[in-house]
């Protein structure tokens, strides 16, 4: 029972916390709303048993939304979290759709008669996770990595303008490299 | 677990890192040679492949991969495809400053392709998905104007609202099935409430239509064709689709008769096709015409996936459209990329006399998109309606033609110029524009021949596939 | 043989394409030759030709193309396509004579006609629908280059509309083409076995849903009423040669394509169908003879006249499809006269776009009432135009009579309604007298004026095309003993 | 505690990630949205490994979830940083040159 | 001999076409003259030859038949003549016939190789072959005079009237086909009962318009425009006769439908008793002797109805002779004189005393006068009539008597001596038709001489004995007209005669317009056809052609429309579905009242529609791309959960 409420609670909580999202009148505590809102999902995939999935997942948040905050700050030119914004369009569709979206879902979920429960959880989760990763569903985590390398690669090259031929020059002997701020930032 | 059977994959993959690592090492003027290790790097999946096209088929990392005939097909053709692009980007992006990471990213763009085609679990199938996207970001924006950053924005989020639907679809079918694995899918999926399979198997086709460019995730593609740059915009209307359409493919064959997908693709095939040809109707930018012809390409592609399992005319003739496709759409690229300043169908005006092979194989290109003998794209087109038809879908088939002569009219639009007499309005100050670029010249002329002669050699080609 | 007949062309073409530095002199007479020869290998092809009975080809060459959809190259001749095939090799040739003078590009205008001659000839002897749709689609694809590279006025614009037209034409042959196919068990795309099976056979509304499809795909190359409209324009503008090609045998392609897929295949539906066959048969003689004589442009008239004479076409096949006692032989018979038709409106409507484009080469205009007295000027144009005008409206002596006695004796015969089509042949005969009286006759006046007779090259081109209508008038038993055998084949498959 | 109930929460988590999705001009923004629905598939799918489906490859999918979700994080920083610099905005619909 | 004999047939029907053809395409005239005539020579003595020999010859030809040709008691007696005319005719073009002689004779050539074939065939196919050569063959020598548009358009006019006639040959092919009879003359009466009478109706049409009766005589008016020596040939013993000679050939199959043979017989009387009512009202002499032509050809036709086929086939040979002479008279004086207005000829038989008396006995046979030669072969004809009815019969006196008028109207202007101011009226006409000779060469004269002896003596073959001979020739039972009727004939003859000399005789318009035929056709089928024609051609360019192109046009237009065309998609869907609606009614509106009917408007409307709304969704604004995935996907999930 206790565990009822708390789990309706924190659902709420991430409703609620996604809602404020795009509530709130700052980029920066829309952040803060956000990171929230994964927390409170969080704990409740914890409470569904999935220990390291929901740890990992709230950790995960926090850190990109520290991310995102030193994002907005960095790269937004502005102070984000004092500039008061409500940038909307399409006000109604939008509305129109996320509601039209819940009730269908909901109905759905409602209505469906859903199958009984396929065998029981394993004794330990987290290891049938890693004998899974590295056993049936290798591949899957074998394609991760290729997609991680090639996320830095496409990130790298549409966020830096400028590349290592404007730093060390077209045959890259150019010593030190032309940098706006020779030696880096945090020099 | 066999890893081995992945071969090509790991080869592109590991050539595109390759790639990457030497680029770092080379000077602005000699990062050809990663162009060469690229190349190298496909031909040799694509030789692999090839090797491994007449055996058996084989299931790969336990389950996962699918290591058969059309997945053999689809490597040699993405390799190819890639190839060809190469040789498109010698012109154009040789000696830029992103060339080895240009290089690098088309080919985690073609493993990840590889690895949606082969895909036989649903996870799989989402990692695929994402190692065929993310790359794509990278290669629109690389070309760093206003206008591509903006397709990049939308192609982005497009495509990450899709793959959050496809894995929203494919938690749907796991939760109802406990399995992500197609092997297993078949059966549990038959007990399971047809809501649930229905939803989750629309959201994950609509991911995949985001892959292909059909609707409804079409969007990004006219804008990313017209955006990016010349060798970019042909590899991703041509080489992405490769895996997502045989991913859906796949999907399909795999489903019960719970659910209506049958009707579903068709549908869907029906609005790619019809959306894209009227679309491009007015169009006046070469490549944004092409890549809503794109979208109507889909169409046709989709009319075998649905109708899968009930010819069987439906596997091979899609293999045989894709690789048609392929070649056909590389080849009408090619010719915008060898004036790449040339951006306006107008500026086209009088091509065909001055440079009579370009026009030429042009005009194969074109009349073969719309799928006039003996261009492959014909037997594609015959084969795949033959196979609606023979499912019983003759509204299918009958769409099918009809929406061939809609699209007649804007290739015409095109050649028309081509053949006309007269100067082009003024647009040709630039050299670019004038003399044609030898690399993509030549690859233009490659292709439309290939084209032809894949056409007339149909059999041979329909052989290979039906193995 | 036929393979080479087919392909001599291409293969010249090829290498005119190929090799740029020929110039222009070599370039025309490389066209020539190979069009010689090309005529010669045809006529070689029927002196040794033999009747190859019913349901079979002679010169037959098969080899696997798509064997997963049954699909093969398999071609051969029998009596219904050889006498197509030898009057496609003697139009090209004509053109090509004609086309000596040339001056514009001239190596790539004579690469695109050996192309649209080896099409062409490839579609006549083909035996495989996938093949026969080839062709059927280059045919077209050619043409819109000739018409958009060399015509003259809106050409761009009528090639575009040519090029629409017969494509979504093409396309609904397609559509019915795969349904034989589908119908057929095993499927395949071979019309001697689809001939054989008669797939739909028993089933009435896809048998005429098929039918529909490839009749409107034919119609509209044909081109019948009402899907006639894309030819006036596209004969226009075309310049000469390409009007002759277009006429002679571009056309010819919709009618054989009756004969040859949609009567032996759909039997049944033919027959359940055959009255509409019919009537538009009429409509097309009597309307396209009535329009044509109320044009003043020449060249509109003569290809309005080519709609009533393709109407007769129709009439005469769709007859063939009244099947009932007794006229097994005027059904034939009229199947005779209609191959005979295609052939001599061939050569003569041919001819006569020959000679407009003399008009428009030496007075830029195609208006009639421009002209005035010009047989004093220029006798030979007149002579040969007359001789043109007579053959077309059916005058006994050349050919156009041979095809319409029998077109007329036979689908009488089998459908008595079809005596309304006799209005066209009157209405012709005054069309083309009015024609020839506006033009030649009178004082000389307007474009007449100064007006250059016929070049030699000219005048051997086109007399070639009139002296064989004239043989085939007078003589006409070697033509008709290779069609005779081959129309009884058609009415007995029709009749099944 | 059940099944009906996770999946309700997530159904409005989605719904509000899909309003704001559609509703928010900035990118940055429009991301948020985006992840708010990644925030409920994490939901979902939990609830169905627990409920339905405590299989193995559940957990693999909740991985390769969160891992996307990342990934595309990281790229939308990436292409919200392109487009600030290529057209100094960072909303999209003053991005909104390509159309027709 | 058989072989010589059929060798000799073949020659008559190919020497005049090769020879003909040849010299009408080549254009040496100086040589022209000696070669025609000297085939026309050889041509006639192979007609005398064949005539004898009576061979068949047949080689295969088309639509299963043969072509079959054959001389028989019947040809034997038109083969000879239509060879002997054409030679005279020829001689005499030698002196009408200015330029072009090459073409000239050679076209003469081809027309009589026409009509020997048409005298000959067997068949079907190879009647209808030689007899629409010599339709074309009779444009080209009627428009012979190409410079001038009158008679070409002459020419015109009598091609495709007698081809519209021509049309039943086809149809009686048909039928003939159709009833089972084969293509064969001589089967014709065999075939299936209902076809049996197309197949006569088809012959009697084709036949009345080639020989000139009534509807169709006004051709023959126009014909007149020719050079004479065409319409001796053409207008008296070929084409026209053709017209006659294949009723008599017919007589068979008209006989056995019942009502195909009086049919003819009352066609011919009124027409023998109409036009010659006309000629008689004519003031021109050609004109004169060509309604006398469909008058006497009346008469051949009657014949063949009545079954009399030797009487008609008589009465068609001394018509040729007789007419022959005629035309070629007037076709001298034409030369001569420039004129052929009959006040223009006054007194004319003084001058050239020859031609002059040559053409009188001509006259007098036309007119019946005993013991000439028409005198007889009418007498014939009338004499079968009486057999079958008295009211034919009186309509054939009538008509007979209506000959001898016009004949004598003739004669009295020839011989009067006039008064002074009239003989200045008639110098006044002389050429204003051309620019008359005043004088008439030998080669003009000679032919008259030869064709005088055939207007006296060919009377003979309606006499007995030769008459009988002919009759049984012919397979019939000889028949004599009753010495009463023939001298009441000859009576009536010289009475008219005597009545014209004393008498003008009348000359109301109606009759002088020949009976307002020609009107008539125009008004009644030319001009219609040519308005619907022309309607037609409107309609084809402006309706037709633009649903096609409209409909694409529209589509196109409506696209690049929507280019500049920026809207919320979903939230304006009702909206502009609304305007649309009443935009594109508008429009209908406007563009019905133009060209376009309601229908044509419906498909470009929805046409529209969609080449619209295919850019619009592609509006640039990502959220709305959103939105829009969302609805299609929804509407997928709809899809798949609704159906099963």
């Amino acid at each position: 029972m206790v565990i009822d409420i708390a789990f309706w609670a924190l659902g709420l909580v991430a409703v609620l916390s996604g809602a404020a999202v795009f509530y709130v009148d700052s980029m920066a505590r829309a952040t803060y709303a956000l990171a929230l809102s994964f927390v409170a999902v969080g704990l409740q995939v914890l409470f569904l048993q999935q220990n390291y999935v929901g740890v990992v997942t709230i950790l995960m948040m926090v850190m990109e939304m520290a991310v995102m905050a030193v994002y907005m700050v960095m790269f937004m030119g502005m102070n984000p979290a004092l500039m008061p914004m409500s940038m909307v369009h399409g006000n109604r569709t939008a509305v129109v759709v996320a509601v039209t979206t819940f009730l269908v879902l909901a109905a759905g979920i409602l209505m469906v008669d859903w199958p009984a429960r396929r065998g029981s959880p394993p004794a330990d989760v987290t290891m049938a996770l890693g004998e899974s990763l590295m056993g049936p569903k290798m591949l899957v985590m074998a394609v991760v990595s290729p997609v991680m390398v090639a996320t830095i690669v496409a990130g790298v090259v549409l966020a830096a303008r400028r590349t290592r031929y404007d730093r060390f020059g077209d045959d890259l002997s150019r010593r030190p490299a032309d940098d706006p701020q020779p030696g880096g930032v945090g020099r | 677990m066999r890893p081995a059977l992945l071969l090509p994959e790991i080869v592109l993959f590991l050539g595109g890192l390759v790639v990457l690592m030497s680029g770092s090492f080379l000077p602005r003027t000699r990062q050809w040679a990663t162009r060469v290790v690229a190349a190298t790097a496909l031909v040799t999946a694509t030789v692999l492949a090839a090797l491994a096209l007449p055996g058996p088929a084989e299931m790969a990392m336990e389950g996962t991969f699918t290591v058969d005939t059309t997945t053999g097909v689809a490597r040699i053709v993405v390799a190819l495809g890639t190839l060809v692009v190469l040789a498109m980007a010698s012109d154009e992006i040789s000696g830029t400053p992103r060339e080895s990471e240009t290089y690098a990213l088309l080919l985690f763009s073609s493993t990840g392709t590889l690895v949606l085609a082969g895909a036989d679990d649903l996870l799989v199938v989402t990692v695929g998905f994402l190692l065929a996207s993310i790359p794509l970001y990278g290669l629109i924006g690389i070309a760093r104007t206003p206008l591509s950053a903006e397709a990049t924005m939308k192609t982005y989020l497009l495509g990450a609202l899709f793959g959050i639907l496809l894995l929203a679809g494919v938690t749907l079918l796991y939760g109802v099935s406990a399995t992500t694995s197609y092997v297993e899918l078949t059966d549990r999926l038959a007990d399971a409430p047809a809501a649930v399979v229905g939803t989750g198997v629309m959201a994950v086709l609509g991911g995949l239509m985001f892959k292909a460019g059909g609707a409804p995730g079409h969007f990004w593609v006219p804008d990313a064709a017209q955006a990016s740059g010349g060798a970019v915009a042909a590899f991703l209307t041509t080489v992405p689709k490769i895996g997502a359409v045989i991913a859906a493919y796949r999907l399909v064959s795999m489903l019960p008769d719970t659910v209506a997908w049958p009707l579903l693709v068709a549908l869907l095939a029906v609005v790619s096709m019809t959306l894209g040809n009227l679309a491009a109707y007015w169009q006046t930018d070469p490549r944004r015409l092409l890549g809503w012809s794109t979208v109507s390409q889909v169409g046709y592609l989709l009319v075998p996936v649905a109708v899968a399992g009930q010819s069987d005319l439906a596997l091979p003739s899609l293999l045989v459209y894709l690789a048609g496709y392929t070649v056909t759409n590389l080849a009408a690229f090619a010719v915008t990329t060898a004036f790449p300043d040339r951006r306006d169908l107008h500026s086209y005006r009088g091509m065909g006399r001055a440079h009579p092979w370009l026009g030429a194989a042009l005009v194969v290109a074109l009349l073969g998109l719309v799928g006039t003998p003996p261009t492959v794209v014909f037997v594609g087109k015959l084969t795949t309606t033959a196979a609606a038809w023979d499912a019983g879908y003759v509204w299918l088939a009958v769409l099918v033609l009809v929406n061939t002569v809609a699209s007649l009219f804007y290739y015409l639009r095109w050649i028309a110029p081509v053949y006309a007499g007269g100067e082009p309005p003024g647009v040709l100050t630039t050299p670019r524009a004038v003399t044609p670029a030898a690399w993509s010249a030549s690859t233009a002329v490659v292709t439309a021949a290939l084209s032809v002669v894949l056409g007339v050699g149909a059999g041979v080609l329909w052989s290979l596939v039906s193995v | 043989m036929l393979s080479l007949i087919v392909f001599l062309p291409l293969a010249a073409a090829l290498a005119l394409v190929a090799v740029p530095r020929l110039g222009d002199a070599v370039s025309r007479w490389v066209w020539v030759v190979v069009a010689a020869v090309d005529l010669a290998l045809v006529a070689a092809v029927w002196l040794r030709y033999e009747d190859p009975g019913t349901g079979r080809l002679a010169f037959e060459e098969r080899a696997p193309w798509i064997p997963g959809v049954n699909s093969s190259y398999h071609i051969g001749v029998d009596g219904l396509s050889l006498p197509l095939v030898a009057m496609t090799a003697v139009i090209f040739l004509a053109c090509a004579v004609f086309a000596l003078r040339e001056t514009d590009r001239p190596r790539p205008q004579a690469a695109l006609f050996l192309f649209l001659q080896s099409v062409s000839l490839g579609l006549f002897v083909a035996a495989d629908l996938i093949l026969f749709f080839l062709f059927f689609d280059l045919s077209i694809v050619g043409m819109y280059f000739v018409i958009a590279g060399w015509g003259h006025n809106d050409a761009g614009r009528s090639a575009m509309k040519f090029f629409l037209y017969t494509f979504l034409g093409s396309l609904a042959l397609l559509a019915g083409f795969i349904g034989l196919y589908i119908a057929a068990e095993p499927h395949t795309f071979d019309m001697v076995e689809l001939a054989e099976q008669t797939p739909l056979a028993g089933s009435s509304l896809g048998g005429g849903l098929v039918l529909a499809a490839i009749l409107v795909g034919l119609a509209v190359k044909t081109p019948t009423v009402p899907f006639h409209t894309w030819l006036p324009p596209a004969h226009t503008d075309a310049p000469a040669i390409g009007s002759a090609v277009l006429a002679g045998v571009l056309l010819k392609m919709g009618t054989y394509g009756l004969v040859r897929i949609a009567m032996p295949m759909l039997p049944e539906a033919w027959r359940a169908w055959a009255w509409v066959i019919v009537v538009v048969g009429i409509v097309s003689v009597v309307y396209g003879a009535l329009v044509a004589l109320a044009q003043t442009d020449l060249k509109r008239m003569v290809a309005y006249t080519s709609v009533n004479h393709m109407g007769y076409v129709v009439l005469a096949v769709g007859a063939a499809g009244m099947v009932a006692d007794d006229t097994a032989q005027a059904r034939a018979i009229a199947v005779t006269g209609a191959v005979t038709q295609m052939v001599s409106h061939g050569l003569v409507t041919g001819a006569l776009f020959l000679l407009a484009g003399v008009l428009w080469e030496r007075a830029g205009t195609y208006d009639m009432g421009s002209y005035g007295g010009l047989a004093g000027p220029a006798p030979r144009l007149a002579t040969l135009f007359a001789v043109g005008a007579f053959a077309s409206l059916g005058l006994p002596g050349l050919s156009g009579f041979i095809a319409e006695f029998q077109i007329f004796t036979g689908s009488i015969a089998a459908a008595p309604v079809t005596a309304l089509a006799l209005v066209g042949i009157l209405i012709t005969a005054a069309l083309f007298l009015r024609a020839l009286q506006r033009i030649f006759t009178g004082p000389t006046r307007g474009a007449s004026v100064g007006f250059a007779d016929l070049r030699p090259a000219e005048l051997w081109s086109v007399g070639t095309l009139l002296v064989l209508s004239l043989l085939i008038g007078v003589l006409p038993r070697p033509l008709l003993d290779v069609i005779e055998p081959a129309a009884e084949v058609v009415v007995e498959l029709v009749g099944r | 505690m059940t099944l009906e109930a996770t999946l309700l929460i997530a159904a409005a988590i989605f719904s509000v990630g899909l309003y704001g999705a559609i509703s928010q001009q900035v990118v940055v923004m429009v991301m948020m949205g985006l992840e708010l629905m990644i925030n409920a598939v994490i939901l979902a799918a939990a609830g169905f490994w627990w409920f339905l489906a405590p299989d193995p490859s559940g957990q693999v999918l909740l991985m390769v979830v969160i891992a996307a979700m990342t990934l595309e994080m990281a790229m939308g920083f990436a292409v919200a940083t392109l487009l600030h610099r290529e057209r100094e905005t960072d909303m999209t619909d003053s991005a909104a040159d390509l159309a027709g | 001999m058989t072989v010589m004999a059929q060798t000799a047939l073949w020659l008559l029907v190919l020497l005049p076409a090769v020879v003909g053809g040849a010299l009408a395409l080549s254009r040496s005239d100086r040589a022209a003259a000696a070669v025609s005539l000297a085939t026309a020579a050889l041509t006639a003595a192979l007609a005398v030859v064949v005539a004898l020999a009576r061979p068949q010859v047949a080689m295969p030809f088309m639509a299963g038949s043969d072509l079959a040709l054959g001389v028989d008691a019947l040809s034997a007696l038109v083969v000879p003549t239509v060879a002997f005319v054409t030679l005279l005719a020829l001689v005499f073009s030698t002196g009408e016939i200015g330029e072009s002689q090459a073409r000239f004779h050679g076209l003469m050539l081809l027309f009589a190789s026409g009509a020997l074939m048409t005298a000959t065939a067997q068949t079907l196919p190879p009647l209808l072959f030689a007899w629409e050569v010599m339709g074309a063959t009779s444009f080209a020598l009627v428009g012979f005079w190409w410079r001038e548009e009158h008679r070409v358009s002459a020419g015109v006019t009598a091609f495709v009237t007698t081809r519209a006639a021509d049309v039943g040959i086809y149809l009686a092919a048909g039928a003939a086909l159709a009833g089972g009879a084969g293509l064969a003359l001589a089967d014709l009466p065999d075939g299936s009962e209902g076809w049996r009478h197309v197949a006569a109706a088809g012959v009697l049409v084709a036949a009345l318009g080639k020989a000139a009766q009534l509807p169709f005589s006004f051709w023959l008016s126009r014909a007149m425009e020719g050079p004479s020596s065409v319409s001796a040939l053409l207008h008296s013993a070929a084409m026209v006769a053709m017209g006659g000679y294949l009723l008599l050939r017919a007589e068979p199959l008209l006989a056995s439908t019942g009502w195909a043979a009086p049919a003819t017989a009352w066609v011919g009387a009124l027409t023998a008793l109409l036009l010659g009512a006309v000629a008689l009202a004519q003031r021109d002499l050609k004109q004169l002797l060509a309604a006398s032509t469909s008058a006497q050809l009346g008469f051949v036709v009657m014949g063949a109805g009545l079954a009399s086929v030797s009487g008609g086939a008589a009465h068609l040979v001394a018509h040729a002779s007789t007419k022959a002479l005629l035309f070629l008279a007037a076709g001298a004086w034409l030369t001569a004189l420039g004129t052929r207005r009959l006040t223009g000829l006054l007194g004319v038989a003084r001058r050239w005393p020859l031609v002059g008396w040559t053409s009188t006995l001509g006259l007098l046979s036309l007119a019946g006068v005993a013991p000439l030669a028409l005198w007889a072969t009418k007498d014939a004809v009338l004499a079968a009539a009486l057999e079958t009815s008295p009211w034919l019969y009186a309509v054939g006196v009538a008509a007979a008597a209506l000959a001898a008028a016009y004949a004598g109207k003739v004669l009295v202007l020839l011989w009067r001596r006039a008064p002074e101011p009239e003989r200045a009226v008639a110098e006044g006409h002389h050429d204003e038709e051309e620019q008359g000779t005043r004088r008439v060469g030998l080669p003009e004269q000679a032919p008259l001489v030869v064709l005088a002896f055939g207007a006296a003596l060919l009377g003979l073959l309606a006499l007995p004995p030769v008459g009988d001979t002919v009759a049984r020739a012919l397979g019939e039972e000889p028949v004599h007209p009753a010495p009463l009727e023939m001298a009441l004939s000859a009576v009536v003859a010289l009475v008219v005669l005597a009545l014209v000399w004393w008498r003008p005789a009348p000359e109301p318009a109606w009759l002088r317009g020949w009976l307002g035929l020609e009107v008539a056709a125009h008004t009644l089928v030319v001009r219609p056809t040519v308005a619907l024609a022309e309607s037609l051609a409107r309609f084809d360019d402006r309706v037709l052609d633009r649903v096609v192109t409209g409909s694409a046009e529209a589509v196109l237009g409506m696209a690049r429309r929507a280019a500049t065309f920026d809207d919320r998609v979903l939230d304006g869907v009702v909206e502009t579905t609304a305007g649309m609606s009443v935009r594109a009614a508008e429009r209908a509106g406007r563009v019905d009242g133009r060209w376009l009917d309601g229908a044509v408007e419906g498909v470009a409307t929805a046409t529209r529609r969609l080449g619209r709304l295919a850019r619009r969704p592609q509006t640039g604004q990502l959220h709305q791309y959103y939105v829009q995935a969302i609805a299609v996907l929804a509407v997928g999930v709809l899809l798949l959960v609704m159906v099963r």
